[in-house]
């Protein structure tokens, strides 16, 4: 079939639209199971500029269609994230994004300006975490503070920074404008939803921090309504996630406005899940007849 | 190379006892691979449940390509499970995890392999592995057995349950009391361990000042089980009293039992 | 088994809390499959002071674990509604929820007026349709609006008023207070999220109206968290609903502090799905060493 | 009385041609009451998928219980009920809807039945139902046809294809003209019809000023398929001018065809 995959994202060329979403795809156990030179871009868990524990167990819960977590960020910190895992994805042909973490904005900033001495493609902001009580969310539920924390850190970031954002507000289409005029390159959308789980039979919250992110397929009629009302209203580009588990779910956020796409929750239930959705929306396009995929890109109107 | 096969054939399943199951998978690759002490994920075919069935390999036969699984049914996953059989196929992935470490059993003079409910299966596994060892295998039931002849060819068996049905009436702890009553306590011992966290926490315990190295397999709800989620973080007390933490899936799901420290 | 199932709601005796929510129950459609009388309550369809058309068609797509309706509170209007399915209720001995509907404040007010007039035992203001532009959720979504509207038909609502929220919005808590200090005299949990699905065969959305009401088991988690919540917050009891499918789901939610529960999406598709989730429910109760109902109420810390 | 019942016994399923099946169920109390036009809901095995499945019914047969179903495969559900065979079961709702009015045909000269593509399916039942009148059946396909024999005792059939492979080479309105070439023009036929809109909207056009009443089925996408979710209205023009809404489900899914607006 050979169809025209590549797309410029950022002013990057991808190989094809297809990214891990953060936090659901570890390069050293994923690349046991496909090629990661076959993706666009791989998205690597957020990193702190220190060691995070995360949060204690149970950190995970399945629901009906999708699954919690509140793994809370849990990372070895910048330092051992440059020297094991940015060390490890050196040998393969593929951009890499890291998603940085951070509980202040001084935080943020310093991971940027570590990140900004190494050979990382782009840096991904997290302002939308909804497990850790400081920092992540706060800062990605308010027009104002996502504000301030975009003009700080793109001040100290060398790469294109994407701006990750949290479903969990009133109007993603103001949050989205704010972190645009801040200056973001693009935006991720969307993190977890914040959603809870109870064992009726111990009568208490499955995850021991009660409240966990919502991820999966029973999540992705928000984020492609979230995609397509962020493509109107703003001009640059959208990297989408959000319940992708299939070619014809990333073209359907492509057509909602996406340029790149991640599959997240997908890739720890079938850890080939990334290659398997660029297949898919391979032959999803000899099937409909789309030679490039930038044809179909924000076709909805 | 951990197989992920999406159409493994069931060859038999059996209900040992009320709610408790025997399935045989046919998986010869992944027999081939197997050690004491891994699991494998089970996947459900309704896709209302997509997270993964970690369930510890009871035994892996080489000849024969038969993974045998035992597991209760406690949800709706293995609910569903439950009600397959022979004919049917299911999503598998394994084996996962480093299992028990059979080096550190080399030395010792003696072997305690200690099973509890739901914990026992993976220790026919290890038995079977161990059985030129001069082996203690000790199963703990709350009342009727549903296991234990299987492990005779390989060892000494002892028995308890909470009421005394079975074996010694009280816990696994009492039966290896009552044997070391008449052993040699300065002997060198390694134990291995799985089963409910009471009763794990309580060897850690009864351990102390005993001349005795113990691995304990642990569970915690899985989001991937191969490293990927960072959802099952056991914690681990070091020598020096910093606590870190590791992944039970990849870097477990056994660990040195003084080391762990449960909440 | 025999449990005590009864709930004071709002002051009202419900012989159990089970109940139905608005726009998934047709009382007589509903009544070929069970017998009404077992519910603690029945909730009607929303109602305007006059007929509405609702939405073009599609108005319904199916999505993981879920579906969307955009209905758009299709009704037929209140003097309608008086004459046909509230004297078919009078059959029945089972408290009756109306759900009302309007596109300004006197509309809202004006059918609260007339249902002043009739038996109907509670009323349940829906401040939260995602499916109507003006109106619905308008009001739902900014706290200031909220006590607003709610000051306004509580003033002109004999029943007890249950004012009905959206889960569309950043802080559930701040929503419930306000629906609280303006009179409300109990809270119903959660509306439908606001969803989209694109059908990338015909390139266009699903729904005629591009987005949709996102309800079903795919959303518990965020009912759950929400219900959890707004009961540590607000002091007024709550009417909970959101992906409602079994007895374990709605023993969660009252564990999670909902004194009445509503099974929604659940009965489109088992049209006895309310009875049968009370006999799950009183068989948990059994099985659990539940004696009475309110027992288990909050009691998640 | 609608029936709804898990277990539906699946007693044959054969593919008529690439991706179209023919699925026998047996339904006995189902079948007892269903009339030409209605349809059932059938439900998923997976859970992901939650909506009924409507489909048409093609045959109930009151001596065997059999219910037949014809339906494509488009999407996931049809999918999965692909899947499925003799010994499987099936959740299954129904009869549904009111079927098409029989009376109607009493004082017809003529009843033309149409039926295009998946919209055939349920005229068969019909034209069994009405097989003491005259009928003309009229069945459009893209090409090669999938169904048409089964029609031949009832009346008399008239193909018609796009490409001419089945009967004359055009759509059904072109193999109804043929006909009435030697036909009496003035006599007063009743015309069943169901098929895809472009069809409908092809016979609403053609049948103004001709002796025709006509009675059309519609599809549209259904939360319930029994009348509560308000999903699936129906737009009609009544004889005053004004437009009203009918749920399908309920209501129709048959409604009288110079009514229906298409949009
Ligand atoms: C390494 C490991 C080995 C195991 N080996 C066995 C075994 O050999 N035999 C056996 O009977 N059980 C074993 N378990 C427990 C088994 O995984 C759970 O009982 C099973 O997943 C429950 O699934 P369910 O759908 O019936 O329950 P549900 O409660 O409906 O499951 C909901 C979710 O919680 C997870 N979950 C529920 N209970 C547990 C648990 N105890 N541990 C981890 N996740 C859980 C499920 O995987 C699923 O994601 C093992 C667990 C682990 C972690
Ligand atoms: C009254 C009625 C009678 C029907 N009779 C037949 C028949 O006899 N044979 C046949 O092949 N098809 C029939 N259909 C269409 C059939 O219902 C759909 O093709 C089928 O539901 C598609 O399901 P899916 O899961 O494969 O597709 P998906 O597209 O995956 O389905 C997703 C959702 O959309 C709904 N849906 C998809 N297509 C349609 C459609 N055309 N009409 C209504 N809902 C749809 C599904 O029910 C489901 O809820 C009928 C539809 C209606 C309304
Ligand atoms: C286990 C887990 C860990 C996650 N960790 C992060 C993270 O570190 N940083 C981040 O921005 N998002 C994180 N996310 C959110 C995902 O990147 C993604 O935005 C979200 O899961 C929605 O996509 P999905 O439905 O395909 O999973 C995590 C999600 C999961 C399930
Ligand atoms: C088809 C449909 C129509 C609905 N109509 C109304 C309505 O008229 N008024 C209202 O307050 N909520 C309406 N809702 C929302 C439900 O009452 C309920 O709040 C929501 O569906 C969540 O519950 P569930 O997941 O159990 O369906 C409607 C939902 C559906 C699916
Ligand atoms: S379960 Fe995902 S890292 Fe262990
Ligand atoms: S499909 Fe629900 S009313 Fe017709």
């Amino acid at each position: 079939m050979s169809k025209t995959m590549a797309v410029s994202f950022c002013g990057m060329e991808m190989k094809n639209p297809i990214t891990t979403a953060s936090g659901t795809f570890n390069p050293q156990a994923h690349s046991q199971f496909f090629d990661l030179n076959r993706l666009g871009a791989v998205t690597v868990k957020g990193v702190a500029k220190e060691p995070w524990p995360g949060n204690p167990t149970p950190r995970i819960a399945e629901t009906y269609g999708g699954m919690l977590n509140s793994v809370g960020l849990m990372n070895p910190g910048i330092d051992a994230f440059i020297k094991d895992d940015l060390e490890f994805l050196k040998q393969f042909d593929t951009k890499v994004i890291v998603n940085t973490a951070g509980r202040t904005l001084e935080d943020y900033v310093e991971v940027s300006r570590r990140l900004a001495e190494t050979e990382v493609d782009l840096v991904e902001l997290n302002i939308s975490c909804p497990n850790v009580k400081e920092g992540g969310v706060t800062f990605g539920t308010d027009a104002h503070m996502v504000e301030k924390v975009v003009r700080a850190v793109k001040k100290n970031t060398r790469q294109p920074l994407i701006v990750k954002l949290s479903p969990n507000v009133t109007d993603i289409v103001e949050i989205a404008r704010a972190a645009e005029s801040a200056g973001a390159d693009a935006l991720s959308l969307i993190n977890t939803l914040l959603g809870m789980r109870i064992d009726v039979y111990k009568r208490k919250p499955v995850l021991a921090q009660k409240v966990g992110g919502f991820s999966g397929p029973a999540v992705k009629p928000v984020a492609v309504r979230m995609v397509y009302q962020v493509h109107k209203a703003c001009s640059i580009p959208i990297l989408a996630m959000g319940g992708i588990y299939t070619g014809e779910d990333a073209a359907e956020f492509i057509m909602a406005g996406a340029t790149m796409v991640a599959t997240g929750t997908a890739n720890l239930i079938e850890p080939d899940a990334p290659v398997r959705v660029l297949d898919e929306l391979e032959a999803f396009m000899e099937k409909t007849g789309v030679q490039d995929i930038n044809e179909i890109r924000g076709i909805i109107e | 190379m951990t197989m992920w096969n999406d159409g493994v054939a069931i060859k038999e399943q059996v209900e040992l006892a009320p709610g408790i199951y025997r399935m045989e998978l046919f998986a010869p690759e992944l027999v081939a691979q197997a050690k004491p002490g891994q699991f494998v994920n089970l996947y459900c075919r309704d896709k209302s449940r997509l997270l993964p069935r970690p369930i510890s390999i009871c035994d892996a036969i080489v000849e024969t390509g038969r993974l045998v699984l035992i597991y209760a049914v406690v949800g709706k996953g293995t609910e569903e499970l439950s009600a397959m059989g022979e004919g049917d196929t299911i999503r598998v992935m394994g084996p996962l995890g480093n299992g028990f470490p059979l080096e550190a059993a080399t030395e010792a003079k003696e072997i305690f392999l200690v099973g509890g409910g739901l914990g026992m299966p993976p220790m026919l596994f290890l038995a079977k592995a161990l059985s030129d060892k001069p082996l203690k295998i000790f199963l703990g039931f709350r009342s009727q057995p549903w296991m234990g002849q299987e492990f005779e060819p390989w060892g000494e068996v002892m028995g308890s349950s909470d009421d005394g049905t079975y074996g010694c009436k009280g816990t696994v702890i009492d039966a290896m009391n009552l044997y070391l009553q008449h052993a040699d306590l300065a002997a060198r011992r390694v134990l291995y361990a799985c089963g409910p966290i009471p009763m794990m926490r309580a060897i850690q315990q009864w351990q102390q000042g005993q001349n005795l190295e113990t691995w304990f397999s642990l569970e915690e709800r899985m989001g991937c089980g191969f490293g990927a989620c960072a959802g099952c973080p056991a914690k681990l007390r070091m020598p020096d009293g910093s606590v870190i933490q590791k992944g039970v899936c990849k870097l477990g799901p056994v660990f040195p039992g003084e080391d762990v420290i449960f909440s």
